[in-house]
C-alpha cells in the first residue's frame, strides 16, 4: 500500500523532471529532445494518456539503454483533429524548441496536415499511433510504430474464411477513414479466399456514440455468417457487444468478429460474459504471455496503481516508438538531428515489443508485425481474458502492398 | 373641399370569430386634423395596421390621394407617404436621437442602400435631422442616447422620426399615452406646429387633446363607425354621451 | 442596391453646441490615430516572432472570420451558430481547385472562394433569414451540419476526416513562394489580405447601409415603419459576411495547405462565436481583440499545462461574461467612461 | 411475422434513444422557456451527474437506486449554488453573454473532471435485474431498454401534471407565457427560477446516468451531446414538456428507421428533420411563443 503510493510519488517526480527538463537543460548527458504532439484535451485525451504512459515506462524499463543520452519530452496539445494545431506545434517545435525528433500523432489528420513541415524540417518523425495507411508516403522523414488498420482487417477477412470456415459477411464500420481502411482490408481478404461481403453498413460517426440497434438489425437481417465490424476503441466497443447480445443476433448464428477494438483491453471487462467468445484480429492484448509484455504490465500496475486503466495497442505504439528514437539515437552516436540518418537505422531495425517482435519495413518505413486472432475467454480468476488462438507473424500493410490508391508509393 | 388623401371602403379584418374591424368607409382629407375615438378594444388600432399594411385586411379596400394600395406593402406605403406612430415607442434606444432621426431620413433620401461611402458624409441629411430636432426642441439632446431620456421625450422622438418621413398621412396612435401630464404639453404643443397640408389622423383617449386639436371626429365602437362629425356634434351627441364618453372621461384621469 | 453619389459637402451646419451632435455622426467615420495600431503590431510581429507565424496566420485567420460573422452578428444581430458553413465552403474551394490542380493562383483563387460562400450564404439566407432567435440559431446550426455530412458522404472527393494534404498553393504574384517550416510569405499575405478586408468592412459599417443594418439590430418593427426592406437588407448582409467567412476559409486552406472535415465542424463556429463575443461584438474591433486573446491564451496556456489549459480558458470566459457586458472592449468603454476625461454625453 | 417482431425491436430502440434524449433535455426546456437563458452548459449538469451516478456504483458499490437518487440531489445542490452565486447575474444579461458564460462553464466542468477523473470514459454497470433480456410475447427485447421508456413515460406524466395541477406548476405556465404579468401577480419568480433549474438540472444528472449504457460518459459529453439537447428543445417548443417528449420520441424513431432502411445517409436525418419542422413551426412543435 504504502509502498505502492511511493512508487507512484517517484514516478511522478521522475514525469515532472523529463517534463521541466525542457526548461532547465542542465544535461550533463547529451540532450536529446523529443517534441510529442498529442491531443492532450478533447476527444483524444484519454489516448493521449495511455501513450505518455507507454514512453514514459519504456524509459523507465530501460534506462540503461538510454545512457548516456537524456531523453527529454516536450509536449504539445494538437487539440481537436483539424490538423491547424498539429501543424502549428510542428512548425514550433522545430523552429523554436529546436527538437531533434517528432513524434506522437493520435489522429491521422494531423499527421496529415505536418507532413509538409516535417518534409521541410528535415528530422525524423515517429508516427506512433494514426493509422490511416497512405500517412507514410507523404514524407520521407516518417516512420511509424503504431499499425494501419489494413493490418489487422486483413488477417480477419483472411481468419474469417480460413479459420471460421465463413461464406457470406455484413461490415459495419464508423464512417470515417480507418472505418473505411478496414472495410477496404476485410473486404479484400474475405473475398479473396473466397468469401462474399453482401452488405456494408456506415455505422455513425467517430465522436457521438450511436445506437447501433437499426444497424445490427439490418446486419441481420442479411442473415450473414460473421458479422465484421469496425468502431474506434471505447465506449462505442462497448455499445457494440452489448448490441450484438440485446439483439440475440449469436442465436440467430451469426458471429461478432473485429479488429481489436471493438474489445479494448480497457473496455473488457466492463462488457461483461456477453463478451466471452468474441473472435477479433489484433497486434497486441494486454493478455499476450511474452515476458516484455509480463515485466511492461508488471512495472505499469506498479506506477500507476492495480486499478488503472491497462495498457493497450496504443501503448505499445507508444513505447515501440520511443525504443525506435532511442535505437536511432545510439545508431547515430547522438547524431539523430540528421533526420535522413535516422531514417535510415531505422530501416529494418527489429525490436522484442510487448506485442512481440516488430521491424519496421525497409521499403515503406512502416511496422511490420503479428496478428492475433484472439477469442475472449473466462479466466479462473473470473475475470475475462483474450485467448490467441492463431498467431500471423511479420504482418505487412497490404494497401501498400497492393498498391491501393494513395497507398501507391510515390516514385 | 379639399381633397381626399386618404380612403377606405368597406375595410373589413377578422381574427377568427373576433371581428376587429368591419365594414369601415372613412375618408381622410388633405390637410386634416381628424381623432379617432373609442373605448378600448374598439379596434382603433387595428384599423392603424389596416391602414398602413402590417395587416393585411379580410376585405375591402384601400386607397391613397385615389390610388389603391390594398396589396402594397408596408415599406411602400411609408414611400408613398404614410407615416405612424406608435402607442408603445418604436425607438432605436441604443442610437443618439439625432441618429434616430437621421436613420428615417436617410430611408426617406434613398439614400439607406448605399455601402461604399460613409453616412457622416451626408450633411444634407444631417442637418435636415437638426433642423427638426431644433423645431421639436430636441437639439439639446440631439448626442443623447434615446434610453437616457425621459418618457415624455422619447415620445417626441417618436414623432420626430415620423415627421422625418415627410409623409402626407400621419397616423398618431395615443402620442401622448404613458406621458405625465406635466410633460403632455411639449407633444401637444408639437403636433400643433405639424405643416399645414399633412392630413392627420390621431386616436387619443384625452378628450381635452381631442378637442382642443381635431376639427373632425370619428367614434369607433366594437369595430364599426359608431358616428362621425365635429367635436360640437360629437360632444352634443347623445348616444356618444352614454356609451363612451362617460367612460373615456374616466379614461383621462390615468391617461 | 442604389448606390446615392454624396452631394458636395455643403456648408458648415447648424451653428450652437446642438452642431456638436451633427459634427459628432460627420466625423465618425474618420480614421482616428489609434486604428493604425493593430496593423503595426501585425508587422512588429513579423519581425519580432519569426518562429511564431505559423501561429500567426491562425490569429489573423480567426480574426478575418470573427469580423464576418461580426457583421452579421454584431451589427445586424442575426444570430447564427452556423457560420463555419461558409468558411467551409471557401477553404474546400481552395481544396479542391489545388488538389485536381485547376487553379492554384492564390488571390484569384481567394475571390472564387468568396463568390462560391457568398453564394451559400445567399441562398440558405433566403430561406432561413425569415426566422429567428433560437429557431435561427438552430437553423443554420443544422445548415451547417448538413453541408458537414455531405463533405463525409464525398469523402472519395473532399478526402474527408483525413483531408486533402499537402495543397500545392501557387506563389504570391507569381514570386513569392510559401514556406512550409516559416510560414512568413504566408503571414504577410494573410495580413494583407486582412487589411484589404477589413477596410472593406470598416466603409461598410460606416455607410448607410452598415446604420440601417444596425436599425435592424436595434429595432426591427420600426426600420419597416420607417419603409426599410428590412429582408433584402439582411439578406445583403448575410451573403456579404458568408462571403468574407469564405475568404477566411480559403485563407485557412492556403496558409495551412491543408483542408479536412473540421473546417465544417460546430467546433470550429462555436470558437469563432466565442472570439467574437469575448471581444465585443458590433464593434469591428472587437473581433482583433477577440481572437488574440482567446488563441494566445489558449495557444500558451496550452504549451505550459498541454492536460489543464481549458480550465483557464473557461475561468477567463466566465469572468468576463459575469463583470463585463459586451467583452473586452465592452469592459474597457465602461472604465473610460467613468475613469476616462469627462464628456457631457457618453 | 419476423418483420413485424424485427420493426417492433426498432420501435423500441428509437423510443429508448428518444427516452434518454427527453429525460436529459426537459430541464433545458423548462429553464430556457422560462428565463429565457440560453444555458448550452445543460449538458455539464447530465454529465456531472452520470459520473456522480457511475462511480458511485463502480466505486462506492452503491445500487443503481441509490446512486441515482445520489445523482439527482448531488446535481440539484451544485446547481442550486451556482444559480444563486453565478447565473442569476446573467439573468438580465443579453443572451450572448450567456452563451459566453455557460461555455466557460463547460470548459471548467470539462478540465476540472480530466484533472480530479481522468480523461478515461466512464461504463455504467447495470444491475443483473436490467442487464438481461425482457419476454414482450412479440419478441425479446433488452430489459434496460424497455425499463427507460417506462421511466421517460412516468418522469413526463409526473412533470405534466406537476405543470397542470399544482400552484407552482401554474406559476410556472404562467411565468413562461408572461414574465411581467407573473411578476406583477405576486409571485416570486427568482424562487420559482432557483426550484426550476434545480430540479432541470437534477433531472439532467439522472438523464446523464441513465443515458451511459448508450450515449457513453466521458468528459467530452457536454460538448459532444449538446447539439441533440438544443435539437429536441427547438423541436418541441421551449417551455413545454410534452413538446419535448414528443419531439424527442418522434426524433429517435424516425432517425432509426429511416437508418435501417438508407443507412447510406448515416446522421443525416435528424437534422433534415429539425430544418423541416423549423421552417414548418419555428416555435416548434407545440411551442407557445416564438422561440
Amino acid at each position: 500500500m504504502s509502498k505502492r503510493t511511493i512508487a507512484a510519488l517517484a514516478a511522478a517526480a521522475a514525469t515532472a523532471l523529463t517534463a521541466s527538463g525542457a526548461m532547465t537543460s542542465q544535461a550533463l548527458a547529451q540532450e536529446v529532445k523529443v517534441g510529442m504532439i498529442l491531443p492532450y484535451t478533447g476527444v483524444g485525451a484519454e489516448i493521449a494518456q495511455q501513450m505518455d504512459r507507454g514512453m514514459e515506462q519504456y524509459l523507465k524499463l530501460n534506462a540503461n539503454e538510454v545512457k548516456p543520452y537524456k531523453i527529454t519530452i516536450i509536449k504539445r496539445d494538437s487539440k481537436a483533429p483539424n490538423g491547424a494545431a498539429s501543424k502549428i506545434d510542428a512548425q514550433e517545435l522545430l523552429t523554436q524548441d529546436k527538437v531533434d525528433v517528432l513524434a506522437g500523432w493520435v489522429y491521422s489528420p494531423d499527421a496529415i496536415a505536418a507532413a509538409p513541415v516535417v518534409t521541410a524540417g528535415k528530422r525524423l518523425a515517429v508516427i506512433m499511433n494514426a493509422g490511416t495507411s497512405f500517412i507514410t508516403n507523404l514524407s520521407p522523414y516518417f516512420v511509424r510504430t503504431s499499425f494501419t488498420l489494413w493490418q489487422s482487417s486483413y488477417v480477419m477477412g483472411d481468419q474469417a474464411a480460413k479459420y471460421m470456415h465463413a461464406k457470406t459477411a455484413v461490415v459495419a464500420y464508423t464512417d470515417y477513414p480507418p472505418g473505411k481502411d478496414a472495410l477496404a482490408g476485410f473486404k479484400t481478404a474475405f473475398e479473396k479466399a473466397g468469401g462474399k461481403v453482401i452488405d456494408a453498413i456506415p455505422a455513425g460517426g467517430p465522436e457521438a456514440t450511436p445506437d447501433f440497434t437499426p444497424f445490427f438489425q439490418r446486419a441481420k437481417d442479411d442473415h450473414p455468417d460473421v458479422l465484421f465490424v469496425f468502431v474506434p476503441a471505447g465506449d462505442q466497443a462497448t455499445a457494440v457487444v452489448k448490441t450484438y447480445a440485446a439483439l440475440g443476433m449469436k442465436a440467430a448464428g451469426i458471429k461478432l468478429v473485429g479488429t481489436g477494438d471493438i474489445v479494448p483491453d480497457n473496455k473488457l471487462q466492463a462488457m461483461g460474459d456477453i463478451a466471452v467468445g468474441l473472435i477479433t484480429v489484433h497486434h497486441y492484448n494486454a493478455d499476450l504471455a511474452n515476458p516484455q509484455n509480463k515485466a511492461f504490465k508488471a512495472s505499469w500496475y506498479k506506477t500507476y496503481g492495480a486499478n488503472a486503466t491497462p495498457p493497450d495497442f496504443t501503448s505499445t505504439g507508444a513505447y515501440d516508438g520511443m525504443a525506435a528514437i532511442v535505437h536511432a539515437v545510439k545508431a547515430t552516436k547522438g547524431k539523430i538531428d540528421d533526420g535522413a540518418a535516422a531514417v535510415k537505422s531505422l530501416e529494418g531495425w527489429k525490436f522484442a515489443s510487448p506485442q512481440g517482435p516488430i521491424m519496421i519495413d525497409p521499403q515503406t518505413r512502416d511496422i511490420v508485425m503479428n496478428e492475433y486472432l484472439d477469442e475472449v475467454v473466462k479466466g479462473s480468476d473470473g475475470k475475462l481474458h483474450e485467448k490467441v488462438l492463431v498467431t500471423v507473424p511479420d504482418v505487412k500493410d497490404q494497401c501498400k502492398m497492393l498498391g491501393i490508391g494513395p497507398c501507391a508509393a510515390k516514385k | 373641399m379639399s381633397e381626399t388623401r386618404l380612403e377606405t371602403q368597406a375595410l373589413s379584418r377578422h381574427f377568427g370569430a373576433l371581428r376587429a374591424v368591419q365594414g369601415i368607409d372613412f375618408k381622410l382629407a388633405a390637410g386634416a386634423r381628424h381623432a379617432l375615438i373609442g373605448p378600448n378594444g374598439a379596434g382603433k388600432t387595428t384599423f392603424i395596421n389596416l391602414l398602413t399594411g402590417v395587416l393585411p385586411p379580410s376585405e375591402g379596400r384601400v386607397l391613397l390621394s385615389g390610388r389603391d394600395i390594398t396589396s402594397t406593402v408596408q415599406a411602400e406605403r411609408v414611400k408613398l407617404g404614410i407615416a405612424r406612430t406608435f402607442q408603445i415607442n418604436r425607438l432605436f434606444r441604443g442610437l443618439s436621437v439625432l441618429e434616430n432621426v437621421c436613420m428615417a431620413m436617410a430611408e426617406r433620401a434613398g439614400a439607406a442602400g448605399s455601402m461604399f461611402y460613409p453616412a457622416g458624409r451626408r450633411t444634407d441629411i444631417i442637418d435636415e435631422a437638426m433642423g427638426l430636432l431644433q423645431t421639436l426642441k430636441l437639439a439639446d439632446v440631439a448626442r443623447h442616447r434615446v434610453s437616457e431620456l425621459p418618457y415624455g421625450r422619447q415620445r417626441l422622438v417618436e414623432l420626430a422620426i415620423t415627421i422625418g418621413l415627410k409623409p402626407e398621412v400621419l397616423l398618431l396612435d395615443e402620442p401622448a399615452a404613458g406621458v405625465p401630464s406635466a410633460e403632455s404639453h411639449i407633444i401637444l404643443d408639437a403636433i400643433e406646429r405639424l405643416p399645414e397640408d399633412i392630413a392627420v389622423l390621431i386616436i387619443e383617449h384625452d378628450m381635452d387633446v381631442v378637442f382642443r386639436f381635431a376639427k373632425r371626429v370619428t367614434v369607433m365602437v366594437s369595430g364599426a363607425v359608431f358616428a362621425e362629425g365635429t367635436p360640437r356634434e360629437i360632444e352634443a351627441d347623445q348616444r356618444v354621451r352614454e356609451i363612451y364618453l362617460g367612460q373615456a372621461v374616466a379614461g383621462t384621469h390615468h391617461g | 442596391m442604389s448606390v446615392v453619389a454624396p452631394p458636395a459637402s455643403a456648408a458648415a451646419p447648424t451653428a450652437g453646441i446642438e452642431s456638436a451632435a451633427a459634427r459628432m455622426l460627420m466625423r465618425r467615420h474618420r480614421v482616428r490615430w489609434w486604428e493604425t495600431l493593430p496593423w503595426l503590431a501585425g508587422i512588429a510581429f513579423y519581425f519580432a516572432a519569426p518562429d511564431y507565424l505559423g501561429f500567426g496566420c491562425d490569429l489573423l485567420v480567426t480574426i478575418l472570420f470573427a469580423l464576418s460573422l461580426d457583421l452579421a452578428l454584431g451589427y445586424a444581430g442575426i444570430i447564427t451558430l452556423g457560420h463555419a458553413a461558409f468558411f467551409g465552403v471557401g477553404a474546400y474551394t481552395i481544396g479542391m481547385l489545388a488538389t485536381y490542380n485547376v487553379w492554384t493562383e492564390p488571390i484569384t483563387s481567394l475571390l472564387l472562394a468568396a463568390i462560391a460562400a457568398g453564394a451559400v450564404g445567399f441562398l440558405s439566407g433566403l430561406v432561413l433569414l425569415r426566422t429567428t432567435g433560437l429557431t435561427l440559431l438552430m437553423l443554420t446550426l443544422c445548415t451547417m451540419t448538413l453541408l458537414y455530412e455531405a463533405a463525409n458522404m464525398g469523402a472519395a472527393y473532399t478526402g474527408g476526416f483525413d483531408g486533402l494534404p499537402s495543397l500545392p498553393i501557387g506563389p504570391v504574384f507569381g514570386v513569392f513562394e510559401f514556406n512550409p517550416l516559416y510560414a512568413d510569405t504566408q503571414y504577410l499575405f494573410a495580413l494583407a489580405v486582412l487589411f484589404g478586408c477589413f477596410v472593406f468592412v470598416r466603409t461598410l459599417v460606416y455607410s448607410p447601409f452598415g446604420q440601417s443594418l444596425t436599425g435592424i439590430r436595434e429595432n426591427v418593427l420600426r426600420m419597416h415603419a420607417i419603409g426599410s426592406p428590412v429582408r433584402r437588407r439582411l439578406i445583403v448582409c448575410y451573403t456579404i459576411s458568408a462571403a468574407l467567412a469564405g475568404i477566411a476559409g480559403a485563407l485557412s486552406a492556403q496558409t495551412t495547405a491543408f483542408v479536412n472535415l473540421a473546417v465544417l465542424g460546430l467546433d470550429r463556429a462555436a470558437t469563432v462565436l466565442i472570439v467574437l463575443i469575448l471581444g465585443g461584438y458590433g464593434r469591428l474591433y472587437g473581433a482583433f481583440i477577440g481572437a488574440v486573446v482567446y488563441l494566445a491564451l489558449e495557444h500558451f496556456l496550452a504549451q505550459l499545462y498541454p492536460t489543464a489549459w481549458q480550465l483557464g480558458l473557461g475561468l477567463l470566459l466566465v469572468l468576463i461574461s459575469l463583470f463585463a457586458r459586451n467583452g473586452i472592449l465592452g469592459l474597457g468603454e465602461t472604465l473610460w467612461r467613468r475613469f476616462g476625461p469627462r464628456r457631457d454625453t457618453p | 411475422m419476423n418483420f413485424v417482431a424485427d420493426f417492433a425491436g426498432i420501435l423500441l430502440g428509437g423510443l429508448a434513444a428518444g427516452t434518454v434524449l427527453f429525460i436529459v433535455s426537459v430541464g433545458l426546456s423548462v429553464t430556457m422557456g422560462l428565463m429565457g437563458f440560453v444555458n448550452l452548459a445543460h449538458g455539464a449538469f447530465a454529465m456531472f451527474g452520470g459520473y456522480i451516478i457511475v462511480l458511485a456504483m463502480n466505486r462506492a458499490h452503491f445500487g443503481f437506486g441509490v446512486a441515482l437518487a445520489l445523482g439527482f440531489i448531488a446535481t440539484a445542490a451544485l446547481s442550486i449554488v451556482l444559480e444563486r452565486t453565478l447565473y442569476r447575474r446573467l439573468y438580465r444579461g443579453g443572451e450572448l453573454d450567456q452563451v459566453l458564460f455557460t461555455i466557460g462553464l463547460i470548459f471548467i466542468f470539462i478540465a476540472t473532471l480530466i484533472i480530479v477523473v481522468g480523461p478515461e470514459s466512464q461504463t455504467l454497470q447495470l444491475p443483473p435485474a436490467l442487464a438481461g433480456q425482457l419476454n414482450l410475447g412479440l419478441l425479446y427485447y433488452r430489459t434496460y431498454s424497455v425499463f427507460l421508456i417506462v421511466i421517460g413515460l412516468l418522469i413526463a406524466l409526473g412533470i405534466w401534471l406537476t405543470f397542470e395541477r399544482t400552484r407552482i406548476g401554474g406559476q410556472i405556465r404562467a411565468t413562461v407565457d408572461n414574465r411581467r404579468m407573473a411578476e406583477s401577480l405576486g409571485i416570486d419568480v427568482d424562487r420559482l427560477f432557483t426550484i426550476t433549474f434545480a430540479f432541470g438540472s437534477g433531472m439532467a444528472g439522472i438523464g446523464g446516468g441513465l443515458g451511459a449504457e448508450f450515449l457513453g460518459l466521458d468528459p467530452q459529453y457536454p460538448l459532444k451531446y449538446l447539439v441533440y439537447f438544443l435539437i429536441a428543445v427547438s423541436v418541441g417548443g421551449l417551455g413545454s414538456v410534452i413538446g419535448v417528449y414528443y419531439a424527442s420520441l418522434i426524433l429517435g424513431v424516425l432517425d432509426f428507421v429511416l437508418t435501417l432502411y438508407l443507412p447510406k445517409g448515416g446522421t443525416i436525418f435528424i437534422y433534415i428533420l429539425t430544418i423541416l419542422i423549423l421552417l414548418a413551426r419555428p416555435q416548434g412543435l407545440l411551442g407557445r411563443k416564438e422561440l
